[in-house]
């Protein structure tokens, strides 16, 4: 009496068609069903925001999503977010440069918030950027790594774009 | 978590009449909203089911009672359930002990209850002051539906009397001050027992009402 | 040849597959068959299991098996081995891997299902019926030391689990000669540690080899196979125990768990993998944490605020069993007297029993307790002396000339408690310049123009870290010409790959990029133990700069003997190792490496033994110490009762700084950990049912970005003569004083209202009731 | 922390909702999920059921046309958070909608869903109640109109029956110039709300209150209006005597108390909250006057 779906879809640029239980979390089939690992589940109740990705340019929680909700949509994931060259995204570099991340495992979620935050808003305060990234739990760094990087970030975008 | 209650309410008969209503469980327990006897196991005990929903958590515990210290002489006794969710998330113990006195309107039934929560259920801290709200709000339909089968049952046509209860607390970590929770802005229960309803009249009239109290609320 | 990488905030190794999401987590491992694992927790705090039916469970598509201790049977049916035991342990008690017939905490395991897929395993563990008795339970530890207390454990009459006391100096003497003696009672509580990626566990048994591999989420890859190769009376040879990358540790992940050994009985019954990924509500129910202690202490003090003892007692919530031994307890009384010379200390110890979740160290273990409740009295008797908070600190102080300074404590191995190196009083200096402390009434006044209750919280500590006996490394010059280092010793996002290349590479006048870096896995040549008390930098670094000193060695010496030359005349650069004066008379440490290597009829050089590798062991006999002081302005709104942390400072000396750029994240990583425990994360318990009421992110809170306030930290450098690096441990020194800051900030805000803080964590609806409290007694 | 297994449905459009509410027993609908899903997951709700609201094209949608507004149930808040002409006419939308979840929560959340799901600490159910919007309310053979002060019925209770969807919420802005206020007190960014109070707030010229609408979350099941206090307050100056007749009022709720907070202090901090709501509306009252 499994409720099974074909679905397909799009994750960094590769179409992905699996017939999966439409109970199935997004981040679970992200994860297992198309191996990509560098989206995180921390949580599970759509807190901690490991599991963030970019679901049609949108900043969404993979784990409180289901996968059959996502058939047919284009999802960007942190194995997507460098360009195909293998050229960072500023967000990754200024996390490298400011010590953005410790134990990496909060690392992919925070990329995703901020990336998608930082294509709707290129110039945010401090402030602003602790407030998006309230959103997404760290253990390790304490934050500022994590704040300074953004605010890197969205500097050199404003300069070079992405 | 542990939540404990007293609440007090007047029946319109004899204290004979409410004693052998309130102690004959195929009776007594039809009066709890949604709660069913399934097997009579003594003239005292019994197994059955209780549903109900907390905002949009339906929870179908079954479990077993038994009555116990029954004193006929000074019409006390006590009710001792227990039972567990059918799917796992959660178990409940309660103990009621209830008293009766005459009183010129008929029978004044008193009753103090200890109610504990385990499991999952018990471990959603915000659901603390729900829990005590629906509590008291089942005691409180317990004994207006109590007070309105007991009539039926003798007979009479008489209007049940509800005193506000007196004290309810939640103890320990979910440590919730005492205070004066008159019950209720709701008129009746929604997950209830049909048979143990059926005498009443206006259930069609009541179905609307009925179905707000633990809500069906399904949107998210 | 100088150092070029230790020292300079080189970038990490680990961060470039970490932000591409290449990182290998446990759960992000995948082998062949594997099966997914879910238990059946205890609902129940305390209760004997009349029965546990699993027959519907079993019958449920996609379940594979369903198992209770009894169907597991043989060498399974034991208790756990205990770690650390020790003979002040009154009921050495541990676990069974699934609860036998008593279950003593929400949480314990009863039973283990084995399904295709999680959600399966799920399904199935919601269908398994257990029949309970319940029984009293205890959840508080003052109530669990009444002689009246129902019994954590059915077997046991009372619920002391060991009595542990640390005494020296003239005590009596001293209290009753004292001037001044001052007493408080203070309640602390720390709460569950909640590393990003929960516990997890991959286990694989290949038949044909008998060999057993277990990929867990742990810092004691080593401990950890030691115990199962204990428990199922195996070889160790015949277990391998990988730590991968591993999510944050934060100390309970050093301990060894039910379902990290079980996961590997069921690899060997069922002959195929099986995988477990905790999550968090099971983080919450069954992942060790560290809660409550409730202290009476008295200071005896001159009037000059010189102090001369303190004494008390600390009664200690451990939670239902000892997996970890008296660790925690240990590290609660150990730090006495902290960074000040004080002569006479008499700490006792009762650790409780409780029915709630186990508690084993988490990220500075018992010190930053320990530290509350000095720190505390420092401010006590600068309050009810009148003096500075920095006045008595300086008067107590251990001096800068009287380092190696011995407490007067011998640990419970005999060596005697000695201060290494440092100079407190300059931290201090360092920390009150950074915060403009002189101008600081000036700010407060201004902010109360303003209706703002400004405070400013200071204060020291110091701390044992770098604890023997050892962390091995292997160094090797690869025929490639890479430097490879491999360490038993695992990280959890410290950056040990980094300092490690960092340490190798300086011997060779290479960079981090020509260093291959190897952790974590009991493959290792090296042997370690742990990576848990700020020790790892402490122990396998200087391993690490050993082994590399003896590669070079080597590699000198068969460089002299090719170009017939005295070593001295040698020098090595960039992996090349030269003849000085002569540039084109050179040999790549490839080129040695190969020949070392050699080949079936091919002669190695002349006397030299094959292979251009070494393994080292730096064995100290004693900890190190670090020390650092903290500042912190904050502003309470009267209103509401919250805390708004503005600037927060540190000065901190870890001896040598291996990477500034690492210490800082630590440090700042650490001080944000402390702040949670001084304002937000508390794991509550029904007092009369042992349910734990907080077990969502949600309501269990963690520190965001928004309430945090800028940190900064300055380095002092007192290399520790215990270590050819001079280095110390930093992964806990921003924690441990960070609690007793933020709360001195607050009674120092609300001095004007003659508010003082005995306890954390403080909520605003908590910190209401203090200011009422104080503002009726004044009144009276 | 898996859910349980349902059969899910994603219908195009509203009649086969409605439809499957009629059939289908234990339906849960899924609008932006993001209280709903951790419900899931914990397994504290397991439907058989689950409908999907989001591909059913006409529930979406804001739309301002002769002084109403219309929110369709499955408008996003980010939605209503940017909309510039809704910020021209109600600023406290967006306003509370900074204390509503997460950056990335907004992006999926919804209004239908808030108001839906209705947790006591839900600050849209709030801002509705000041605007004394009309919630529409439909099942398969018609549907009905709840007024905002008749749609919480207890703790996370709507007006809702089980055969029954909410489709959309209107409300008139006030026209006449005024001031508002949206303020709230919680642990950490973004947490549940310990209280809040919205306020709009007119006056006159002589500064006495024209009109005026104080809402609460948080303090007790359900958000409430403070409606028999602001007709008493007509005609007086917003200064502390009426301050005090609401505190007064605020002193009389019965407020809930949970693991972390008592319902004492919720109510003092909702005393503290309509004293910095009633000062922030006023001022900007003054201001929209000049």
């Amino acid at each position: 009496m499994k409720d099974l779906r074909t679905i397909h879809v799009l994750i960094n640029g590769m179409s992905y068609q699996r017939t999966i239980e439409t109970r199935m979390t997004l981040a679970d089939f992200i994860r297992h069903e198309c191996g990509l690992t560098g989206t995180h589940v921390g949580c599970e109740h759509g807190v901690c925001g490991a599991c963030t990705i970019h679901l049609n340019g949108e900043a969404v929680r993979s784990c409180i999503m289901f996968a059959v909700q996502a058939d047919g949509a284009e999802v960007t994931t942190v194995e997507g977010l460098a360009s195909p060259d293998g050229k960072y995204h500023p967000i990754q570099q200024a996390f490298k440069n400011n010590n953005g991340l410790q134990c990496g495992f909060c690392t992919p979620g925070m990329l995703m918030t901020c990336s998608a935050f930082l294509r709707e808003y290129s110039n945010p305060s401090e402030r602003e950027v602790r407030e998006v990234i309230s959103g997404n739990i760290c253990r390790c760094t304490g934050y500022q790594g994590i704040v300074n990087a953004t605010l890197e970030a969205a500097a050199a975008i404003r300069k070079g774009g992405l | 978590m542990t939540v404990t209650f007293h609440n007090e309410f007047s029946v319109a008969a004899s204290t004979e009449q409410v004693w052998a209503f309130l102690t004959d469980p195929a009776l007594a327990v039809p009066c709890m909203p949604g709660a069913k006897v399934t097997e009579l196991i003594d003239k005292h005990g019994f197994k059955g089911l209780v549903s109900l929903r907390a905002g949009p958590v339906q929870l179908q515990f079954k479990g077993e009672g038994q009555l116990s210290d029954l004193d006929e002489a000074v019409k006390a006794g006590s009710l001792t359930a227990r039972g567990s969710d059918g799917k796992g998330r959660g178990n409940f113990s309660a103990q009621m002990r209830f008293r009766m006195a005459a009183i010129p309107e008929g029978t004044l039934v008193s009753v103090d209850t200890d109610l504990a929560l385990s499991g999952m259920v018990a471990q959603y801290g915000r659901g603390a002051g729900v829990v005590r709200e629906i509590a008291s709000q089942l005691t409180s339909q317990f004994s207006k539906t109590l007070a309105e089968q007991v009539l039926l049952k003798s007979g009479v046509a008489a209007v049940a009397e509800e005193f506000p209860a007196t004290g309810t607390s939640v103890s320990g970590a979910s440590d919730i001050p005492s205070q004066n929770n008159a019950v209720t802005t709701v008129d009746q229960p929604n997950s209830i027992n049909v048979i143990g309803l059926l005498w009443a009249s206006g259930w069609s009239a009541l179905k609307r009402s009925l179905s707000r109290l633990f809500g069906n609320s399904k949107n998210s | 040849m100088g150092a070029r990488n230790v020292g300079a905030a080189v970038q990490r190794l680990e961060d470039d597959r970490l932000l591409r999401g290449q990182g290998r987590y446990v759960d992000d491992i995948h082998v062949h068959g594997e099966l997914a694992v879910a238990f059946v927790r205890s609902s129940e705090a305390h209760a004997r299991i009349i029965s546990v039916d699993t027959s519907a469970a079993v019958a449920l598509q996609g379940v594979i098996g369903v198992f209770t201790l009894a169907d597991l049977g043989g060498l399974t049916l034991k208790p756990m081995i205990l770690a650390n035991p020790s003979p002040l342990i009154r009921h050495p008690i541990t676990q069974h891997v699934l609860a036998q017939d008593e279950v003593c905490y929400v949480g314990q395991t009863i039973a283990v299902v084995v399904a295709e897929n999680r959600y399966v395993a799920e399904d199935a563990a919601q269908l398994v019926q257990v029949e309970y008795e319940v029984l009293p339970a205890v959840v508080d530890a003052r109530q669990a030391r009444d002689p009246l207390s129902p019994p954590v454990h059915q077997k046991f009459s009372d619920n002391l689990a060991a009595k542990v006391s640390w005494k020296f100096g003239d005590v009596d003497g001293v209290f009753s000669k004292a001037p001044y003696v001052f007493r408080e009672s203070y309640f602390q509580h720390r709460g569950v540690p909640h590393s990003m990626e929960c516990r997890g566990a991959l286990a694989q048994y290949d038949q044909q080899a008998d060999q057993i591999t277990l990929w867990t989420s742990t810092q004691s890859p080593f401990l950890v196979r030691r115990f199962i190769a204990q428990f199922l009376e195996r070889d160790e040879s015949s277990i391998r125990v990988v730590a991968p990358d591993v999510g944050g540790g934060f100390g309970p992940k050093a301990a060894h768990y039910p379902e990290e050994l079980l996961l590997v009985v069921l690899a060997l019954k069922l002959k195929r993998p099986v995988k477990w990924t905790e999550d968090r509500l099971e983080h919450f129910l069954a992942t060790t944490q560290q809660r409550d202690q409730w202290w009476d202490v008295e200071v005896a003090c001159e009037a000059d605020g010189k102090v001369l003892g303190i004494r008390g007692l600390c009664v200690h919530d451990n939670g239902a069993f000892l997996p970890y031994g008296l660790l925690l307890c240990m590290t609660t009384v150990v730090p006495f007297p902290g960074s000040y010379a004080i002569g006479s200390i008499d700490i006792t110890l009762d650790c409780m029993f409780t029915n709630a979740v186990p508690t084993t160290p988490i990220r500075g273990a018992g010190r930053p307790n320990a530290t509350f409740i000095i720190e505390r009295s420092m401010d006590s008797v600068a309050r009810n002396l009148g003096l500075d908070r920095t006045t008595v600190r300086r008067r107590n102080y251990v001096q800068k000339h009287q380092f190696p300074y011995p407490t007067g404590a011998k640990l419970p191995n005999g060596i005697a408690v000695q201060y290494d190196s440092g100079d407190y009083e300059k931290c201090l200096e360092m920390v009150l310049e950074a915060c403009d402390y002189t101008n600081f009434e000036t700010r407060r006044a201004e902010a109360a123009r303003h209706g703002k209750w400004r405070g400013l919280g200071v204060v020291s500590y110091n701390e044992d870290c770098g604890l023997p006996p050892y962390e091995g490394a292997t160094v090797k010059v690869l025929p490639s010409g890479k430097l490879c280092v491999e360490l038993g010793s695992c990280a959890q996002g410290q950056g040990l790959e980094t300092i490690a290349a960092q340490i190798a590479a300086d011997q060779f006048g290479l960079t981090v990029n020509d260093v291959v870096v190897k952790l974590g896995d009991t493959n290792s040549p090296a042997l370690a133990l742990s990576t848990v008390g700020s020790r790892v930098a402490a122990t396998a670094g200087p391993s690490i700069h050993l082994a590399a000193l003896q590669v070079r060695e080597k590699a000198l010496k068969v460089a002299a003997s090719q170009f017939e030359v005295s070593e001295k005349d040698l020098y090595i650069d960039a992996g090349i190792v030269f003849v000085k004066g002569l540039p084109d008379r050179n040999v790549s440490l490839g080129e040695l490496s190969k020949r070392l290597h050699a080949s079936v009829g091919v002669l190695l050089p002349m006397g030299f033994t094959p292979g251009l590798e070494a393994t080292a062991y730096h064995t100290p006999e004693r900890a190190v110490y670090s020390n650092g002081s903290n500042a912190v302005e904050l502003e309470v709104d009267i209103e509401t009762g919250e805390v708004r942390l503005m600037n927060y400072w540190v000065a901190h000396d870890c001896g040598t700084v291996l990477n500034p750029a690492l210490v800082d994240g630590q440090v700042i990583g650490g001080v944000v950990h402390g702040i949670g425990n001084a304002l937000f994360e508390h794991m509550k318990y029904d007092q009369s049912t042992g349910q734990p009421v907080t077990t969502n992110l949600g309501e269990y809170l963690m520190p965001l970005a928004t309430e945090m306030p800028k940190i900064s930290v300055d380095h002092m450098e007192s290399p520790s003569p215990v270590n050819v690096l001079g280095v110390k441990g930093a992964g806990e020194g921003g924690t441990i004083p960070a609690i007793a800051c933020i709360i001195s900030g607050i009674e120092d805000a609300l001095k004007p209202l003659g508010v003082v803080i005995k306890e954390f964590p403080l909520s605003p609806e908590r910190l209401l009731e203090l200011i009422d409290e104080a503002r009726t007694a004044t009144a009276a | 922390m898996k859910p349980s297994s349902f059969k899910y449905h994603n219908p195009q459009i509203r009649s086969e909702v409605l439809a499957l509410l009629r059939e289908q027993e234990n339906c849960k609908v899924l609008a932006g999920g993001q209280s709903l899903g951790p419900m899931l997951n914990f397994r504290f709700v397991m439907p058989d059921h689950l409908i999907d609201l989001n591909r059913v094209t006409d529930l979406d949608g804001i739309s301002i046309s002769d002084s109403k507004v219309r929110l369709g149930a499955m408008t996003r808040q980010k939605s209503i958070e940017r909309d510039e002409s809704l910020r021209r006419l109600c600023p406290i939308f967006s306003e509370s909608l900074q204390w509503v979840g997460h950056y990335a929560t907004r992006n999926r959340g919804t209004i239908g869903g808030s108001l839906s799901h209705l947790d006591p600490a839900a600050e849209l159910p709030g801002i509705c109640l000041l605007y004394d919007a009309t919630l529409r309310v439909e099942n398969a053979s018609g549907h009905r109109l709840v007024p905002a002060n008749e749609w919480s019925v207890s703790f996370m209770t709507p007006n809702l029956e089980a055969d029954e969807l909410l489709t959309d919420v209107e409300f008139s802005p006030w026209t006449m110039p005024h001031g508002h206020a949206f303020v709230e007190f919680s642990r950490r960014h973004g947490d549940f709300a310990i209280a809040g109070v919205g306020c709009l707030l007119a006056l006159d010229r002589s500064g006495l209150i024209k009109r005026i609408a104080l809402s609460v979350i948080g303090v007790s099941s359900t958000p409430f209006r403070l409606t028999g206090t602001e007709n008493d307050l007509i005609g007086y100056k917003p200064d502390d005597n009426a301050l005090a007749y609401i505190h007064q009022a605020i002193d009389g709720i019965e407020a809930s108390s949970d693991a972390q907070t008592s319902g004492q202090y919720r109510k003092r901090i909702a005393r503290v909250l309509a004293s910095r709501a009633l000062e922030q509306a006023s001022e900007r009252a003054i201001s929209a006057m000049q």
